[in-house]
């Protein structure tokens, strides 16, 4: 078991390295002009252009730029952002906003786990009756509909006839609900369209068909047997989802004026800002990695099926 | 309506794009700007009629031929921190001369310092011997060695309560330059404690001179300000707090106006049309011009030949000039009254008066351009491309010296000329909405004026940053653009188009590559001009400028900043004016009412308010 | 917590058990039909197929796969997927017509319970995230309304019975854990636990290996002989039912084609598709010469079957087999056949040699040796 | 005069996985296959059948060993010519009638597929010709060729996979319990066929199989094996009556037949591996009686020899 | 659709049964062999499946009349969606009689016009992407499943593709890459395909080692047919259904793309594009939004819908 995490987090370890590395060199192809703005290169002069592109750390070999970004990473040092909060160090600003994100993914996760599986499980219990078509209306408009209109029309529309605050104030509770609930409409789909779709596949499975035959009450094998089994391929997901909520939610985010990490990336991408974008790629592949590694582990923890190298074999034979 | 009357103590309104940092010598968008206007004092400041007058100076005296300028300070100002607790630091002289410093070193970054380095004595040697030293130009002299000649730049602190600039050259302007945010003061204790690069990042890790101080800063959430009860002129800080939200949805922004969460709204023109026949109908109303002037400006070097071929004659820019309907183009910001909108001068009105008190665009050369408002005129635009064509092409369409093959300006646009008419050309907008329909109004109107015979619009889009992507890399045959006015002299705005790397791109610079001093006699015009010390001798110089520039249509203003839709609760006219530095976004002696003023009391203000104004400029 | 709520609370139909009714016979199933649909299309599985299973006996069920073994035994239980119905006929078990079962509510007191099923694969039949012991437990502790302590030594008991050593340990490992055959003994154990009055065994033992086959043949008979149950033997390997089965029913095309005591059917079938059948086996083969065997593929059971589902594929069929659909004719009390060659008018047919043969030459083939082997124990390999 | 064999298995060995995962299904095996017989291997699930079937068609490695085809070396890679060769002349019949054929071919390409794969035909006639042919030996209707398999019935889907080995005109067929999956009324077709050609084309059967009656009927000779390893060698009547490994006399002791009278009298053996004392004694292939092969030391051989019933034991 | 079965009828007593019949009856052969199975087609029965239910009916119907109805607007209709109006007049009016049916924007185009070209455009960027996710994902996810040995190697690419933002990729393109159609196709396709690679990996894996690929193999099947042949036949529907479900899934990326400033360029008749225009505008005008997001929601619903229906329709086990 030790053995087998050992490896896992090396393997995990490489792949993050390899990301990083591949976002560091691809923000290298990107042309120097974008380090400023359009009135800095009126004024300056190729020299102080370059005074500038040194003084952020972009010029010279990229290899060495590395190896620089790697040995800072090493003692804890994030590197400070250069053009979107220049001069700031990224570690005060990534702790700011990941705070919001992070709440708020939470949350979101909390509210789609309680509902999408009561709903997914409502689905697969009337499965083919109204409750199910409702269920799968509700997830095809979540999935098939861009989420930028309906979320657009939630904020409008359900915000004014509540009377809610259009956007998030800290000290306003109710302003957190919107957001809350809007971020999690996927995540109810998600869930409740995956657990129906385990919990049919599992009604079909023989031991089901054998806990049936022992004269189980259908509650009961539906509690004991179909749903527990339906639930654990859904447990292997969940570190990465809530690891990944730090990264933020884009557009609700930005529809509510949520400080969070959302926007963050992209806005960094498209100002050139280097060092946030790798502190920003490193953190998210460090957290979907990391992610799927834990999922990995509480796989083997729950499901007793998976049996991994270096345990013994137990089982003897007739 | 005495209800609409009670003033209240807070202010709250919006900002769309995040403010990247609030360190105030480093303004890098109008929310900073906001916040270090009303948190930073300067040595003098306006007042609501544009009046230069005391600020945390007492008073000031210029030498004779304003080359020496010397501040008295007021005593006893303490800085206060981001809890509005005066600290044990004072306002000192020092801390102007230690801002100042902080400005002039090249490894703090400091953006606008070009405007100022050729006006303070001594800060053009300084500057560049730090940049060749980082650049490693320099290996003789140590960083530390330069940076203890700071004495030798012209800004001293005579003592505690005295600082004093020296210039240059007479520059009688030079109070304007004073409200620029590189004539802060800064606390040299405090800065080394918190460390250069650290000033402004965090509200903790600045102190406060000014009328607020920043008590709330959560990035791309919320600015708050507050008071600052130490403040000399407390009793002029009528609100008493600044609420900034960031709202990037001006509908969004919208609604929350409308249920009574912002004090004040800018509206789109369809925003406001919209409003029509609700209870905000009649208190819509639309903001005063600016000192912003917007322009479209061809590319003197494209890299589409076509287009190259036919920039360079003079009637062509005249067809281009003539051939835009600006009031149409206008109609996207007021459908109402678009003339309004309209500027047609390239230094803006209202912004540099003589010692006479003479608006310089009342000056003659200038003026016909500002009475004439908008240019359009098809027929006269039919006729100078008509001619245009006939000098440039063999009169079987095909453009001479130009030869058929692709033209490379990726990422924006990516086609081949076949060195015939129609003439292609590129005019890239970004992807904002906004741009996206004013360039295909453009493109419209084109089509409209000349058919698409003769020119035809391609339109290209770049994504982010346009001096990355289109003007840098000369990927454009025609934009728009927007410069602000930046110190009271014609220079801040001719300088940028005529020096090294502007618009125009008449670069005399001989080591740029790009050195095409296509129009000598304009050159020659500036620098003259420039030379001129006595206001109005040199506003008659500059006036020429102008008209030059003008003449031949290099470039072609079109709309003045502002003028945009609002709807708000304060007060017009009881903030400070002005159209450079920081002055417009100060808050000092604003009134806020509890609710929006109709449309008809603005008027009724406005009108008021431009009676003892032209009282007052008419000296 | 729970667990102990849903005590003694399912519904028992069946008040008083009264014991098999007066000619022995527990369950009876008359004329059931069975179909299902398909594709758009109607399958007629079972069609007017007629079963009776006295206590204490082993019925074998003999056919071919297809013949509507499993779906015949399965609507004993309610069981048949959801595509399917029991058309016509009656189930009467204990004074309840099992056929007109419509509430899940209904089954509770009898699958299980007094009916209890086990099925072909024993690798899929136990839930892969439970404890082996759990699922032995859960069926037990709804039953009896047990406690969990109480319901867990009855488990274990289960365990010890079925042969399964060292069953603390057991009890609390995962199906995986286990072998194939150990996998069925605990399956027959959870299936046991209840004491059910029937068993259905459904091909228990097609995916085992012989020598675990035989194993779970001795467990399964002496489980039967010591808990007093009926056990109705579903399978299509003759050896099989010779070693299990009281009374054999064969069927064929969703119809029960023979019926008799084992020594009746193995020594004097009647039916021609019991002769193709038995004189199929290779142990009645003649090394080099060509086997028996039956022609052609089983009909499709896909709209009506005109006169003897079998008479394609007969070489020995009369032109009334193509026509009509014999009745039953009576053999023996014990015995009948459905076949026209039973009728008086039918030209003599006579039984192929290779199996009026059967007994001798199996007399003369076989080979035994060997211990005697109690029952129960749990052999390792 | 000793024959040659046609297929000669020397101490094959086959592992599965490498390192600590290293798992020796089959080991040190040794058998030949005579032309024109059947050699059956029979013994329980995962004692490694399969895996010698597939070794010898060359889809599984060989770790160690030879397998030789007429004298020739196939467990290594061999060149084009003879892979040809032997991809016609060794053909493999599988257990499962279900998931034997591509369910989306026809039957038309699914017993072509060899042909195909060594344009062993000259036109499109003669292909037709050859695959109706295949289908008409095995007892199924040309005009079977346009449809799909799930069209039939698992004995006419068996009697296809056997064409489709038939059309290559093999010499050698590997029959992977070609009739376990079959219920019995069809098993009889399936295996008249085969026994049919194998008399008709002089076909020489490796027959796979865990069912004893059947193989006793088929086999000439008969293979036991367990946990990969070959425990018994004998001619198939030889090995019933004079079994000789406790294995073997297990596996027969569970072969239920077909007979009430005779079964209900019947007796187990269980056979325990714990009872050789391999570690100070390690066994051999040792030829008990001529052609008699036994996996023993040489105590256990005298016991087992002694021990052994002459003849045929009676029922009771 | 309830079948009346008839009930079955008794057998004949043997009294009413004719004695003539008692005579033995010719075999014939062909005849047994024949009876038996029923024909069952595999692609017959996905359409049955699928056809059953009444609302897929309508969805398909609704799904190929709007995409032929966008591929087909933009040969018959001379409305030029981009056609600038300079009268004022025309700018912002409301649908109905001289403004169309759907109205005009900001600048008097004509939003039905622009919404079937904006449908053809998006349907046209999701099906190129979904063909080259589709494309490359069923090759390499064949080969990675059949090919041992890239295993390793593809899992890490896997990881490693994953785990770089898409939107990293989005914008690094649009610089390098003129932003526009294809560049929003390389974007999407450059990491989309993948995981259609892994779940055609996960599906070959599952048939990879079915007998009758190793027959094949036994019987010297060269990978080339084996892959296209016994793999492939297996994947269509998944193909078909994995198709239906990107085209939806790109409109709703094109459409964030837009959002986010990275979308076809604005002049670009797209969905998106519309959709993001009518927001900003949603207040003032609601029509600007509602009716192309009317048309959007159908189509990616209809394909959505289609997409899952035929996903079960094609799985054998719901072949009842
Ligand atoms: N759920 C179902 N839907 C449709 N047809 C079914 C279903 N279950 C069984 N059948 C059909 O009913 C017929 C009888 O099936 P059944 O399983 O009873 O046969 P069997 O005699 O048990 O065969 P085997 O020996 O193969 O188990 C078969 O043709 C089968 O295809
Ligand atoms: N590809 C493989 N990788 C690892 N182990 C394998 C592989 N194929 C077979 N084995 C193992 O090799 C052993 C022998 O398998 P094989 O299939 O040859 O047995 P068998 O005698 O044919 O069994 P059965 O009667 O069940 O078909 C088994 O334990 C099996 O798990
Ligand atoms: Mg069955
Ligand atoms: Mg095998």
């Amino acid at each position: 078991m030790r053995a087998y995490i050992l490896k896992r987090f090396g393997e995990s370890l490489v792949t993050v390295f390899i990301v990083i590395f591949a976002v560091f060199m691809l923000m290298r192809f990107m042309p120097v002009e974008g380090y400023f703005t359009r009135e800095d290169f009126t004024e300056m002069t190729a020299e102080a252009r370059q005074v500038y592109l040194q003084s952020i750390g972009i010029s010279g070999n990229p290899f060495g730029q590395f190896g620089r970004f790697l040995s800072g990473l090493a003692v804890g040092d994030w590197g400070r952002s250069i053009t979107v909060y220049p001069k700031t160090p990224i570690a005060s600003i990534i702790a700011e906003k990941a705070g919001y994100s992070l709440a708020f993914g939470l949350s979101a996760i909390g509210i789609s786990i309680v509902f999408g599986l009561a709903l997914g499980i409502a689905m697969a219990q009337n499965k083919d009756r109204l409750v199910d078509s409702l269920g799968t209306l509700y997830v095809v408009v979540v999935r098939a509909i861009p989420s930028l209109i309906y979320l657009f029309l939630i904020q409008i529309w359900v915000s004014g006839i509540l009377g809610w605050p259009m956007v998030f104030y800290a000290d306003v509770p109710v302003s957190w609900i919107l957001p809350t609930v809007s971020m999690a409409l996927p995540g109810i789909a998600w869930y409740a369209i995956w657990l129906r779709r385990f919990m049919v596949d599992e009604e079909n499975k023989d031991y089901i068909k054998f806990a049936i035959s022992k004269g189980l009450p259908r509650k009961k094998v539906m509690t004991g047997h179909v749903l527990r089994n339906a639930a654990v391929p859904l447990v292997q997901y969940l570190p990465t989802q809530i690891l990944l909520t730090i990264a933020g939610s884009l557009i609700i985010e930005s529809m509510y004026s949520i400080p969070g990490l959302g926007g963050l990336l992209v806005y960094a991408i498209r100002q050139q800002d280097n060092p946030l974008v790798q502190a920003l790629v490193l953190l998210f592949s460090v957290l979907g990695i990391f992610g799927v590694f834990l999922g990995d582990i509480l796989m083997v923890l729950i499901d007793p099926r998976i049996k991994l190298e270096g345990t013994s074999r137990t089982g003897d034979h007739v | 309506q005495d209800g609409g009357s009670r003033t209240v103590d807070r202010y709250d309104n919006t900002y769309q794009v995040e403010v990247k940092t609030l360190n105030y010598f480093l303004l890098l968008d109008t929310t900073a700007q906001r916040v270090a206007a009303n948190t930073q004092d300067h040595l003098v400041e306006q007042d609501r009629f544009g009046r230069f007058i005391p600020s945390l100076a007492e008073s000031w005296t210029p030498n004779a031929d304003s080359t020496v300028w010397t501040f008295k300070l007021r005593k006893g100002q303490k800085w206060v921190d981001h809890t509005g607790t005066p600290t044990t630091y004072e306002i000192t002289a020092d801390d102007f001369v230690e801002g100042f410093r902080y400005v002039s070193d090249p490894a703090n970054g400091i953006r606008n310092i070009s405007s100022v380095r050729n006006v303070i004595k001594g800060l053009y040697d300084y500057y560049y011997t730090l940049v060749d030293i980082d650049g490693g130009k320099i290996q003789d002299k140590t960083r530390e060695a330069a940076l203890a000649t700071f004495g030798t730049v012209g800004v001293k602190a005579l003592d505690a309560y005295t600082v004093e600039y020296t210039l240059t050259q007479p520059t009688p302007f030079f109070l304007s330059y004073l409200i620029m945010d590189l004539f802060y003061p800064v606390e040299k204790a405090f800065l080394d404690a918190v460390g250069p690069a650290n000033l402004g990042i965090a509200k903790e890790n600045m102190l406060y001179s000014g009328g607020y101080y920043l008590s709330d800063w959560q990035r791309d959430k919320l600015i708050v300000m507050t008071r600052n009860e130490h403040n000399w002129d407390k009793d002029n800080i009528t609100v008493r707090s600044i609420n900034m939200q960031k709202v990037s949805d001006p509908t969004v922004e919208l609604q929350m106006f409308m249920r009574g969460e912002l004090s004040s709204a800018l509206l789109s023109a369809e925003q406001a049309k919209a409003l029509e026949g609700s209870p905000f109908q009649d208190k819509v109303y639309m903001t005063d011009l600016t000192s912003v002037t917007f322009w479209w400006h061809p590319n003197y070097q494209s890299p589409n030949p076509e287009f190259n071929a036919f920039i360079r004659n003079e009637n062509f820019r005249k067809a281009l000039y003539y051939g835009i309907d600006h009031e149409k183009f206008l109609s996207l910001d007021d459908q109402v009254n678009p003339k309004g909108l309209i500027r047609s001068t390239i230094i803006p009105e209202d912004q540099c008066f003589d010692e006479k008190g003479r608006d310089f665009t009342d000056y003659p050369g200038v003026k016909e351009f500002k009475d004439r408002g908008n240019p359009y005129n098809p027929a006269k635009a039919r006729e100078y491309l008509a001619k245009a064509i006939a000098e440039l092409t063999d009169g079987k369409g095909s453009i001479r010296g130009v030869t058929a093959g692709p033209v490379d300006m990726k990422p924006i646009a990516d086609f081949s000329v076949d060195g015939k008419l129609p003439i292609q050309m590129v005019y890239v907008h970004t992807t904002s909405s906004k741009s996206t329909t004013e360039a295909l109004l453009f493109q419209a109107m084109m089509k409209d004026t000349f058919g698409d015979d003769t020119i035809n619009v391609v339109l290209g889009q770049f994504v982010d940053n346009a001096y990355r992507e289109a003007i840098l890399p000369l990927k454009y045959d025609m934009m728009w653009s927007s410069f602000r006015f930046a110190y009271a002299d014609p220079m801040a705005q001719f300088g940028r188009l005529v020096t090294d790397g502007g618009f125009l791109n008449m670069a005399v610079d001989s080591s740029k590559k790009t050195n095409t001093l296509f129009d000598k006699t304009l050159y020659d015009l500036v620098q003259a001009a420039a030379a001129e010390t006595v206001l109005s001798r040199r506003y008659a110089a500059f006036a020429k400028v102008e008209k030059h520039i003008q003449d031949k249509a290099y470039i072609m203003p079109y709309r003045a900043g502002g003028g945009s839709y609002t709807i708000s609760r304060m007060v017009p006219y009881t903030v400070p004016r002005g159209g450079f530095g920081v002055t417009r976004f100060k808050y000092k002696g604003m009134i806020v009412e509890s609710q929006p003023l109709t449309a008809a009391r603005v008027a009724e203000l406005r009108t008021a308010f431009f009676e003892e104004f032209n009282k007052l400029t008419a000296k | 917590m729970r667990q102990k709520a849903d005590h003694g609370t399912s519904p028992d139909p069946i008040a008083e058990p009264r014991g098999p009714d007066s000619g022995g016979t527990l369950l009876s199933a008359d004329n059931i039909v069975i179909r299902f649909n398909l594709r758009g299309r109607t399958l007629t599985a079972v069609r007017r197929a007629s079963l009776k299973l006295h206590a204490g006996e082993t019925l074998a069920v003999v056919g071919e796969s297809g013949s509507g073994k499993s779906v015949l035994a399965r609507s004993f239980v309610g069981m048949l997927d959801k595509n399917g119905r029991v058309d016509e006929g009656s189930i009467s078990y204990h004074g309840h017509d099992l056929a007109r079962f419509t509430a899940e509510q209904q089954w509770l007191g009898i699958r299980g319970k007094r009916i209890a099923m086990i099925f072909q694969d024993p690798m899929t039949a136990l839930n892969p995230l439970k404890t082996v012991g759990e699922q032995i437990r859960e069926a037990a502790a709804i039953h009896r309304g047990m406690d969990r302590s109480a319901s867990k030594l009855l488990a274990l008991d289960m365990l010890t019975r079925v042969g399964i050593r060292d069953p603390e340990r057991r009890y609390s490992q995962y199906p995986h854990e286990f072998s194939g055959g150990m996998r069925q003994r605990a399956v027959i154990a959870a299936a046991i636990a209840c004491g059910p009055e029937i068993l259905i065994c459904d091909e228990p033992t097609t995916a085992l290996d012989v020598t675990i086959q035989a194993q779970i043949l001795d467990l399964i008979q002496g489980l039967q002989r010591d808990l007093g149950m009926s056990v109705l033997f579903i399978t299509h390997d003759l050896g099989v039912v010779a070693r299990m089965a009281d009374r054999i029913a064969v069927m064929y095309a969703g119809q029960v084609v023979e019926e008799g005591l084992s020594r009746e059917i193995f020594y004097d079938p009647r039916h021609p598709y019991t002769w193709a059948l038995l004189a199929s086996l290779p142990q009645l083969g003649v090394k080099g010469e060509e086997l028996f065997a039956i022609r052609g593929t089983p009909p499709s059971l896909f709209g009506e079957l005109k006169g003897d589902a079998f008479a394609p594929r007969n070489p020995l069929a009369l032109r009334v087999d193509f026509e009509n659909e014999p009745p039953f004719f009576e053999v023996s009390p014990t015995h009948r056949a459905k076949t026209w060659l039973l009728d008086p008018r039918a030209p003599a047919i006579e039984q192929p040699d290779t199996v009026r043969r059967l007994k001798a030459r199996i007399a003369t083939a076989g080979h035994r040796a060997g211990v005697p082997h109690p029952i129960g124990q749990e052999a390792s390999v | 005069m000793i024959q040659e064999p046609i297929l000669s298995v020397h101490n094959l060995t086959v592992r599965f996985g490498t390192g600590r995962k290293a798992f020796e299904a089959v080991s040190g095996v040794s058998f030949d296959l005579f032309e024109g017989e059947t050699l059956s291997l029979v013994g329980e699930s995962g004692s490694g059948k399969t895996t010698i079937g597939r070794a010898i068609m060359r889809v599984h490695p060989v770790s160690t060993g030879s397998i030789r085809y007429r004298g020739q070396e196939i467990a290594a890679a061999v060149g084009t010519k003879d892979e040809k060769l032997l991809r016609q002349k060794i053909q493999m019949i599988f257990q499962d009638p279900m998931a034997s054929l591509n369910e989306r071919a026809k039957i038309d390409y699914i017993v072509s597929e060899g042909l195909y794969n060594f344009r062993l035909f000259a036109s499109e006639k003669e292909r037709r010709a050859r695959v109706e042919n295949a289908l008409l030996e095995v007892g199924l209707l040309p005009e079977f060729a346009s449809r799909f398999p799930h069209e039939f019935s698992g004995g006419q889907r068996q009697r296809i996979g056997i064409a489709r080995a038939l059309v290559m005109e093999p010499e050698i067929i590997i029959a992977d319990e070609p009739i376990s999956a079959l219920d019995v009324s069809i098993r009889a077709q399936v295996i008249n066929v085969l026994n049919r050609l194998k008399r008709d084309k002089s076909l020489s059967y490796l027959f796979i199989a865990h069912d004893l009656s059947v193989v006793r009927f088929i086999s000439d000779r008969i293979a036991v094996i367990h946990r990969g390893h070959l425990v018994e060698l004998a001619q198939a009547e030889e090995l019933f009556s004079r079994p000789l490994h406790p294995y073997t006399r297990a596996l027969l002791s569970a072969i239920p037949v077909p007979d009430p009278d005779a079964e209900h009298n019947r007796s187990l053996i269980v056979y325990d591996p714990s009872m050789h004392r391999y570690d100070s004694d390690p066994p051999a292939w040792s030829e008990a009686y001529p052609g008699h092969y036994v996996l023993a030391n040489p105590a256990e051989l005298t016991t087992w020899v002694a021990n052994a019933t002459p003849e045929p034991a009676l029922s009771p | 659709m309830k079948r009346t079965v008839t009930a079955l009828p008794y057998p004949a007593r043997p009294e009413d049964v004719e004695a003539a019949l008692f005579v033995p009856a010719p075999f014939d052969a062909e005849e047994s062999e024949r009876t038996g199975y029923s024909r069952y087609s595999y692609w017959r029965s996905t359409v049955r499946t699928f056809l059953k239910s009444r609302s897929s009916i309508v969805l398909l119907v609704l799904m190929i009349s709007f995409s032929v109805f966008a591929f087909a607007y933009p040969l018959v209709s001379n409305t030029d969606p981009n056609e600038v109006s300079l009268e004022l007049s025309d700018w912002n009016k409301r649908p109905g009689p001289g403004a169309g049916i759907f109205g005009t924007d900001g600048l008097g185009r004509d939003i039905w016009a622009r919404t079937w070209y904006g449908t053809r455009t998006s349907l046209t960027l999701g099906l190129v992407i979904a063909l080259f996710d589709v494309g490359l994902g069923m090759f390499m996810g064949a080969l990675w499943g059949y090919v041992r040995g890239i295993d390793r190697v593809m899992t890490e690419i896997y990881n490693v593709l994953t785990n770089i933002p898409r939107t990293v990729v989005l914008v690094l393109l649009s610089y390098i890459l003129q932003p526009g159609f294809w560049t929003i196709v390389i974007a999407m396709s450059s990491t989309g395909w993948i995981s259609i690679a892994r779940f055609i990996r996960n599906k070959v894996l599952t048939i990879r080692d079915a007998e009758y690929n190793v027959a094949s193999r036994c019987l010297g099947t060269p990978l080339s047919r084996i892959i296209t042949m016994n793999i492939l036949p297996f994947l269509v529907s998944i193909v078909i259904m994995e198709t239906a479900l990107t085209i939806p899934y790109t409109i709703g990326v094109e459409v964030f793309l837009g959002f986010i400033g990275l979308g076809l360029p604005v002049k670009e008749v797209s969905l998106g594009n519309l959709i993001n225009l009518g927001k900003n505008n949603f207040m003032l005008y609601p029509y600007q939004l509602t009716a192309p997001t009317v048309v959007l929601a159908v189509v990616t619903i209809s394909f959505y819908i289609v997409g899952n229906k035929f996903a079960d329709a094609s799985d054998p086990r719901n072949h009842v």
